[in-house]
C-alpha cells in the first residue's frame, strides 16, 4: 500500500478524534478522543518512518506512547477529584474559572 | 618589569570545590536549620573546614613556577569574546585562600557560641557560608569577571550581615549605605572591565599579563588603574568611600571580624596585587593611590582616637590599616600590602573577636565608658586582646612589627622604581609613621578601657564559652607568632615571588642574631611610644585626656563628629540627588509614566472586556479554537 | 508452496488448540479429583460408575447367543469396565457430564444489558490465552517430507512480548462481565480482579524484562535453546533465575486469580465474584479460560526455567520426528508438574485478605522484581 | 496485503466513529480498544512488529484499562443528559472534512509511493533500541522521570484524605 493511503486514514481517524472532542461533554470520552487523535498522529508517524527508511518516526511514536500513559495517569487521576467535587465529569459543568 | 605569566606551567586541577564546599554547605545549613537550628552552625562550620582542607590540599599540589587551572565551563561566549568559568591557583591565590577560609572556620566556630541563642541563626550561617563561597570566587577566580562576580557577592552578603538584625531600621539603613557607597566603586569596577574588553579582547588574567605591557599607553593604563582603584576604595573603605565601615559594625560581631576585617574589605588590596602588570605601567595611578592611602590611613587613625564604641574604635582602624596596605602597594611592594593583609587578619579578627566576647559579656553594651576590669572576670579574652593589641602596634616580635616595618621601608625606597614617587616617599613615610604611633595609642587606649581599672557598667560579665575561646586562642597564637613565621619559616616575599614581582629577595641576616634583635627593638619605637603614652594616659593620669580634649574643644568636636564627612556627603550629594528624585516622582513618573501605563491598563480593560465573552469556561469551545486555528495556520502555508 | 504453508499452519493451529483443551480438561479433572483427595473425601465418582453388563445385549435367540456373548465379553464388558474405572476417577463426570450439564442449562441474561457485550465477556476472557499458545514452542524442530517443521503455531521474534500483551487483554474479559453482570457483586468482583491483574501485571513485565536481558532474545524458541545441554543452563540455575521464577510463580497464580489469590470470586463474600450473572456454556467458558490460563503459566514457567524439551544429561537427534515427539512429551510431562502443583496450592494455602494481597503485589514483589533486574543486570554484564 | 489494509481500514474507521458516537462511555471506550488494535494491526503491515506489540500492550492493556477502571468506578450517571450541541457537530464536521480533503490531496501528490524499503528497518526490536539508547537517550531518560512524576501526581490527585468521617455514602 501507498504511504498516502495509511496517511489519509490517519487524517480521517484524527479529524473523527476532533469532533468528538468537540461534540461530546463526558470528560472521558473526551479524553478518550485526545487518545484516538495521539494514535491517528501515531500512524502517520510509522507511515512516514517506513517512507523515509528510517527509525525516527517510531522511536517518535514510543515517545507519544509515554507521554499518553503519564497523560492518562494524570489525566484520570483529574477526572476523579473533578469528579468528588462537582458529582460529574460533564466538561460543560467544570467552568469555575470562567470570568 | 618581566611577565610573570610567560614561563609558569599550568597544570589542571579541579578547584571548583574550594568554592562548592561552602554553597551546599550554606544550602544545607538553611534547610537543616529549619528543623534543627543547632546543627546549623555545625554544618556551616564543617563546609568551612572542608574547604579549608581542600585549599591546604591545593596549596601543597601547587609547585614552584606553576600555576593550578580549573576551567569548569564556557560562561558566555559573543563572537570572538568569550569568558571561561575559570578558576586559577597560584601563590598569591594560595595565601588569600588559606586566610580567608582559615579565619573564615575559626569564624564559623566563634559564631556557633556568639549567635547560640539567635532566633534566626540558620539564616546567619547560611549567609556566612555564602559569603565564603563569593569570596573564594574572588580570589580563585582566573579572569576579572569572575573576579567581579565574587565582588559582588560579597557586597552583597555583606549588606544581608550588616542588616541582619533587620528589625531595627537604623541597623537595616547601615546594611544599605553599605551597599549603595559600594555601588559607586563597582560602577567604576564596571568602566574599567568594559575599557579592558574593548582594548584588548579578554578578561582573563594570565592573557592580559602577557598582552597588556606590549600595548598600553600610559594614558589607558592610568585610566583603567584609576578606576579599578575608585573601585577598590568602595570596597576597601578608601576616602572618599569608606564612610560605610563604620556604620557596618551594625552587624553581629563576627560577621564585622571576618567580612569588614579580615576578608572582604582587603579585596582591593588583593585586586591591586592582582592586576599589578597594570598599575606598574601607571606611575600616575600609583602616586593617587599612595596619597589617598595615606591620607586615609592617617584620617582614619585621628578619628579613632575619639571613639568611645569600641566597634566603632577597630572600624576606624581597619580603615587605616587598610590605608597602611594600599601604601604599600601602591609603592610597588605588592608583596608587603600582603603580608600586611595576612597579619591584619590575624590580630584584626583576634581583636575583633575579642570585643565581640566582650559585648557577649556584657550584654550587647558597646560603650567603653560603661566597661573596665574586666581582665579579671575574662581572662582568656584580656590576654588574646592585649596580644593582639601589641601586634598593631607593630611591636617586635609580634606580627604586625614585620609587615609595618616593611611598608615603611618600602615607602622610604618607593623612589627607587618608580619616580613619580620619588620626592613623595619620604613624607608619606613619614606619615604613616605618625598614623603607626596614632594606631599603637587608640588600641591601647581602648585595650585599657576595657580591661583595666574598675568595672563601670551594670552587667554581669562573664567568660565565653569554649567555642569563642578557641578562635580567639588560636588567632592570637597566629598574632604572636604569624610574623616570624611569615618572615622567617615561610618567607613570604620569596614565596609570593613565584606569583607576583617582589623586587630583590633578602636572604640577609638570621633573624636571632643579636643585632637583628636591637634593630628590630629600635625600629619598634613608634608601637613603645604609643602604647606607653595611652597606658600613662589612662591608667596613671586619668584627668589629662579631658583637659586635653578641652584644650583643642574645636578640634575634638571635629573628630568626634568624624570630620562631617556624613553631614558634607548629605549635603552635596544626598540632598539634591533626593530633590531629583522627587521631581521624577511627582513629575516624570505620576504624570507622564503612570499616564501612560493607566491609559495602556485602560485600553487593555477595554478590549479585555470585549475578548472575554469569548472565554467560555467550556473545554469544547477552546478545543474547536484550537482545531480552527491549526487548519487555518495549516491552509495559509499551504497557499504560500 | 503457499498452500502447503497455510496447510501446514492450519494443522498446527488444530494441534495447538486441541493441545489447549486437553490441558484445561486435565486441570479441570484434577482440580475436582485432587481437591477431594486434599480434603479426604471421595469427590466424583459416580458418573459412569455403575453400568453393568448385566442384561445387555441378552437374547432369546439361540443363533444370535454366541455373537451376543463374544461381543459382550470381547468389547462390551472391557468398555464398560474402562468406563467404570474412569467414572469411579471422574474423569466422565469432568469431562462429559459437567459439559452437558452447561450445554443444556439456560443461558441467562440479566437484563438492561447488552446481550452482545455479556456474550464478550466469557470470549475476551477466553481469547487472549488461546491466541498466547500460538507463540508458545511445543517441541523441537523436525523434518518431514523435506519440509523443516518447527512446532510453533506463529514463529514470531518477539513473542515474549506477544504473550506480555495477550496478558493485558485478558483484563477485558474480567471487566466486561463484571460491567454486564448489571449487579452489584460482579462489579466488585470485576473491580478487585481487574485491579489485581494489572498490579501483579507489573512484577510480571518487570521479570519478564529481566528474562530478556539474560537470554538476550524475544524469541521463545531461542530461549529453550539457550538452555539446551547441560542442568546447569536452565534458566532456574543461571544468574537470579530462582527469584525470577519465584516472583513468576506467584504472579502466575495471582493472574489466574486462583489459589490463595482467589480474591475476586471469593464465594462468601460476592457469591461468585465478576461471574455471578453467567451461566451454562458462558460460565464454562470461564472455567476453561482460568485452566487454559494455568497451564499456559506452566507452560511459561517450564520454557523460561526447566529448560522446555531439554532432558538433563540426554540430547535428542536433531530434526528426527521421534525427537520431536520425545521432546513433547517431556515438555508437557513438566508442564502437567506445574499444574498439579498451582491446583494443589491453591487447595492447600487459604485465601490472603485484599490488602494483604495489594501489598504482596506492590511493596513486595515489584520491589523485588526491581532489584532482581538491576541484580541480573549486574551479573550478566561481569560475565560478559 | 491490500485486503487486510482494507480490512483493517473498515475496522478502524467504525470504531472511531463509534467512539464519538456511542451515548454509554463504556461502549465508546471499548470501540476505542478496538481502534487501537486496529492500529496495532497497521503497525505489523508497516512492518513495525514492536511497536505494534507495545500499542497493545501500552495502549489497551494499561491506559485502556486505566478508563474503563474509572469508568466503573464512577458508574452513576454517566451517560450525557443534555444533547450534543448539534451546532458544533455541524461547524467542525465542515472543518474537518476541510481538513481531510485538502490533507489527503497534498498526500497523494506527495507519498503517493510505498517508500524505501530499508535495511535499518529489519528487525525492529534491536534497532530501535539502539536508536532509542544512543540518538535519543536523553529523552529517553526525560521520559523516564516523565513517568515518575505522572504516577507520583496521580497518586497525589486521586488521594483522599484519610481523616474524612466514615459512612459518607455518596462519596465514591
Amino acid at each position: 500500500m501507498s504511504t498516502s493511503s495509511y496517511l489519509t486514514i490517519s487524517i480521517i481517524l484524527f479529524s473523527i478524534g476532533t469532533i468528538g472532542f468537540v461534540v461530546r461533554r463526558n470528560a472521558i470520552v473526551v479524553f478518550m478522543c485526545v487518545e484516538l487523535m495521539l494514535n491517528a498522529v501515531n500512524l502517520a508517524f510509522v507511515a512516514f518512518a517506513r517512507h523515509h527508511g528510517s527509525l525516527e518516526g517510531e522511536a517518535a511514536v514510543f515517545f507519544v506512547m509515554v507521554v499518553a500513559a503519564a497523560e492518562a495517569a494524570v489525566g484520570l487521576a483529574i477526572i476523579i477529584a473533578v469528579f468528588r467535587n462537582h458529582r460529574s465529569i460533564e466538561t460543560s459543568d467544570a467552568d469555575h474559572l470562567r470570568l | 618589569m618581566e611577565s610573570m605569566g610567560s614561563h609558569r606551567e599550568i597544570v589542571d586541577a579541579s578547584l571548583a570545590i574550594i568554592p562548592l564546599c561552602p554553597l551546599v554547605g550554606a544550602m544545607v545549613a538553611y534547610i537543616v536549620g529549619q528543623k534543627q537550628k543547632d546543627l546549623a552552625g555545625w554544618i556551616a562550620t564543617a563546609a568551612s573546614t572542608l574547604a579549608f582542607l581542600f585549599v591546604v590540599k591545593n596549596f601543597f599540589a601547587l609547585g614552584t613556577n606553576q600555576v593550578l587551572l580549573d576551567k569548569s565551563f564556557v560562561w558566555l561566549s559573543v563572537g570572538n569574546f568569550s569568558i571561561d568559568f575559570a578558576f586559577q591557583f597560584d601563590h598569591l591565590t594560595a595565601v588569600m585562600c588559606l586566610v580567608v577560609t582559615g579565619i573564615g572556620s575559626l569564624i564559623h566556630l566563634y559564631s556557633v557560641g556568639y549567635m547560640a541563642h539567635d532566633e534566626s541563626r540558620p539564616r546567619f550561617f547560611a549567609y556566612l557560608n555564602l559569603f565564603l563561597f563569593s569570596m573564594l570566587l574572588l580570589v580563585l577566580g582566573a579572569n576579572l569577571l569572575v573576579l567581579f562576580v565574587g565582588w559582588e557577592g560579597v557586597g552583597l552578603c555583606s549588606y544581608l550581615l550588616i542588616g541582619f538584625w533587620h528589625k531595627n531600621i537604623a541597623f537595616a539603613g547601615a546594611g544599605r549605605k553599605a551597599f549603595v557607597v559600594n555601588r559607586i566603586g563597582d560602577a567604576a569596577f564596571l568602566l574599567a572591565m568594559f575599557l579592558i574588553i574593548m582594548n584588548y579582547g579578554s578578561l582573563d588574567f594570565m592573557a592580559l599579563s602577557r598582552v597588556m605591557p606590549g600595548e598600553t599607553s600610559e594614558g589607558l593604563a592610568t585610566l583603567i588603574s584609576v578606576l579599578l582603584f575608585i573601585g577598590a576604595t568602595g570596597k576597601s573603605a578608601q576616602i572618599p568611600l569608606f564612610v560605610w565601615l563604620p556604620d557596618a559594625m551594625a552587624g553581629p560581631t563576627p560577621v564585622s571580624a571576618l567580612i569588614h576585617a579580615a576578608t572582604m574589605v582587603t579585596a582591593g588590596v588583593y585586586l591591586m596585587a592582582r592586576l599589578n602588570f597594570l598599575f606598574e605601567m601607571a606611575p600616575l595611578a600609583m602616586l593617587v593611590v599612595c596619597m589617598v592611602a595615606g591620607l586615609t590611613a592617617l584620617v582614619a587613625a585621628t578619628i579613632a582616637l575619639v571613639q568611645n564604641d569600641i566597634k566603632k574604635v577597630l572600624a576606624y582602624s581597619t580603615v587605616s590599616q587598610l590605608g597602611f596596605m594600599f601604601l604599600a602597594a601602591g609603592a610597588g611592594a605588592y608583596w608587603v600590602a600582603i603580608f600586611h593583609l595576612v597579619t591584619h587578619a590575624f590580630f584584626k579578627a583576634c581583636l575583633f573577636l575579642g570585643s565581640g566576647s566582650v559585648i557577649h559579656a556584657c550584654h550587647h553594651e558597646q560603650d567603653m565608658r560603661h566597661m573596665g576590669g574586666l581582665q579579671r572576670v575574662m581572662p582568656f579574652t584580656a590576654a588574646t586582646y592585649w596580644i593582639s593589641t601589641l601586634a598593631i602596634a607593630g611591636i617586635f616580635p609580634f606580627a604586625g612589627y614585620f609587615s609595618k616595618h616593611h611598608i615603611l621601608s618600602a615607602l622610604e625606597h618607593a623612589g627607587a622604581h618608580n619616580p613619580q614617587l620619588f620626592p613623595w616617599g619620604v613624607p608619606l613615610s613619614y606619615i604613616a609613621t605618625f598614623a603607626a604611633i596614632l594606631t599603637a595609642f587608640y588600641v591601647t587606649r581602648s585595650a585599657a578601657m576595657t580591661f583595666l581599672g574598675s568595672y563601670r557598667g551594670h552587667a554581669h560579665p562573664h567568660e565565653s564559652p569554649w567555642q569563642m575561646v578557641v578562635p580567639l586562642v588560636v588567632l592570637a597564637g597566629l598574632a604572636l607568632v604569624g610574623g616570624v613565621f611569615l618572615e622567617g619559616a615561610l618567607s613570604l616575599q620569596h614565596y609570593l615571588g613565584h606569583a607576583i614581582p617582589v623586587g630583590d629577595v633578602h636572604h640577609g641576616e638570621s633573624m636571632a642574631s643579636f643585632s637583628f634583635l636591637l634593630n628590630a627593638l629600635l625600629h619598634s619605637w613608634p608601637g613603645f611610644l604609643g602604647v606607653g603614652l595611652a597606658l600613662f594616659l589612662y591608667t596613671q593620669a586619668k584627668e589629662i585626656p579631658g583637659k586635653i580634649a578641652r584644650a583643642f574643644g574645636p578640634f575634638t568636636q571635629v573628630l568626634a563628629n568624624k570630620y562631617y564627612v556624613d553631614e558634607l556627603y548629605g549635603a552635596i550629594i544626598v540632598r539634591p540627588l533626593e530633590g531629583m528624585a522627587r521631581f521624577l516622582w511627582k513629575g516624570a513618573d505620576q504624570a507622564v509614566i503612570d499616564g501612560s501605563v493607566n491609559g495602556t491598563a485602560a485600553v487593555v480593560e477595554i478590549s479585555g472586556e470585549l475578548i472575554r465573552t469569548t472565554s467560555t469556561g467550556q473545554l469544547r469551545h477552546y478545543g474547536f479554537f484550537m482545531f480552527v486555528g491549526t487548519l487555518f495556520i495549516i491552509f495559509f502555508y499551504m497557499a504560500l | 508452496m503457499a498452500g502447503v504453508g497455510v496447510l501446514v499452519l492450519f494443522v498446527k493451529g488444530f494441534i495447538v488448540q486441541q493441545l489447549t483443551l486437553g490441558l484445561a480438561s486435565f486441570c479441570t479433572w484434577v482440580e475436582r479429583k485432587g481437591s477431594a483427595l486434599i480434603q479426604d473425601r471421595v469427590g466424583a465418582n459416580r458418573a459412569g460408575a455403575f453400568f453393568e453388563v448385566g442384561d445387555l445385549l441378552k437374547t432369546d435367540n439361540v443363533l444370535l447367543q454366541p455373537i451376543a456373548f463374544v461381543v459382550r465379553t470381547l468389547v462390551l464388558a472391557p468398555t464398560l469396565a474402562l468406563v467404570r474405572f474412569l467414572g469411579v476417577l471422574g474423569v466422565i463426570n469432568t469431562l462429559l457430564n459437567d459439559a452437558l450439564k452447561a450445554l443444556l442449562k439456560e443461558d441467562f441474561i440479566p437484563e438492561g444489558t447488552s446481550p452482545f457485550l455479556h456474550a464478550m465477556g466469557p470470549f475476551m476472557a477466553v481469547a487472549p490465552v488461546f491466541l498466547a499458545y500460538a507463540v508458545v514452542p511445543l517441541a523441537p524442530d523436525f523434518v518431514v517430507a523435506g519440509y523443516t517443521i518447527r512446532p510453533q503455531v506463529v514463529e514470531l521474534n518477539a513473542g515474549l512480548l506477544f504473550l506480555l500483551a495477550m496478558g493485558s487483554l485478558a483484563v477485558y474479559g474480567v471487566i466486561l462481565a463484571g460491567l454486564t453482570g448489571n449487579n452489584k457483586f460482579s462489579l466488585l468482583g470485576a473491580l478487585r480482579a481487574s485491579a489485581q491483574m494489572i498490579s501483579y501485571e507489573l512484577a510480571m513485565g518487570t521479570t519478564f524484562a529481566t528474562l530478556v536481558l539474560v537470554y538476550g532474545s524475544l524469541d521463545l524458541y531461542e530461549i529453550v535453546m539457550a538452555q539446551a545441554g547441560s542442568v546447569m543452563n536452565w534458566g532456574i540455575l543461571h544468574g537470579t533465575g530462582i527469584v525470577s521464577f519465584i516472583i513468576l510463580f506467584v504472579v502466575g497464580m495471582a493472574e489466574t486469580k486462583r489459589g490463595p489469590f482467589d480474591m475476586p470470586e471469593s464465594e462468601s463474600e460476592l457469591v461468585a465474584g465478576y461471574f455471578t450473572e453467567y451461566s451454562g456454556m458462558k460460565f464454562l467458558l470461564f472455567w476453561l479460560g482460568e485452566f487454559a490460563e494455568i497451564a499456559l503459566f506452566s507452560l511459561i514457567l517450564t520454557i523460561f526455567f526447566f529448560g522446555g524439551w531439554h532432558i538433563p544429561f540426554v540430547s535428542l537427534p536433531e530434526g528426527v520426528w521421534w525427537a520431536a515427539l520425545v521432546g513433547h512429551a517431556v515438555l508437557i510431562g513438566k508442564v502437567l508438574f506445574f499444574c498439579v502443583l498451582q491446583i494443589v496450592i491453591r487447595w492447600t494455602l487459604p485465601r490472603f485478605r485484599y490488602d494483604q494481597l495489594m501489598d504482596l503485589g506492590w511493596k513486595i514483589l515489584l520491589p523485588l522484581s526491581l532489584v532482581n533486574l538491576v541484580v541480573a543486570a549486574v551479573i550478566e554484564l561481569s560475565l560478559k | 496485503m491490500n485486503i487486510f489494509f482494507i480490512l483493517l481500514s473498515a475496522i478502524a474507521l467504525s470504531s472511531a466513529l463509534g467512539v464519538i458516537l456511542m451515548r454509554n462511555p463504556i461502549h465508546s471506550a471499548l470501540c476505542l480498544i478496538v481502534n487501537l488494535v486496529a492500529i496495532a494491526g497497521y503497525f505489523a503491515l508497516l512492518n513495525a512488529h514492536f511497536l505494534a506489540l507495545v500499542q497493545i500492550i501500552v495502549y489497551a492493556g494499561a491506559i485502556m484499562v486505566l478508563v474503563v477502571f474509572v469508568l466503573m468506578l464512577l458508574n452513576s450517571k454517566l451517560e450525557e443528559q443534555k444533547s450534543a450541541g448539534l451546532f458544533m457537530l455541524v461547524v467542525s464536521s465542515v472543518f474537518a472534512v476541510m481538513f481531510i480533503v485538502h490533507m489527503s490531496k497534498i498526500y497523494g501528490a506527495e507519498f503517493s509511493t510505498s517508500g524505501v524499503a530499508s535495511a535499518s528497518l529489519q528487525g525492529t526490536v534491536a534497532n530501535l533500541g539502539r536508536v532509542l539508547f544512543t540518538q535519543y537517550v536523553f529523552s529517553f531518560e526525560a521520559s523516564a522521570v516523565l513517568l515518575m512524576a505522572a504516577i507520583v501526581g496521580a497518586a497525589m490527585l486521586a488521594k483522599t484524605t484519610p481523616e474524612r468521617p466514615r459512612g459518607d455514602g455518596e462519596r465514591v
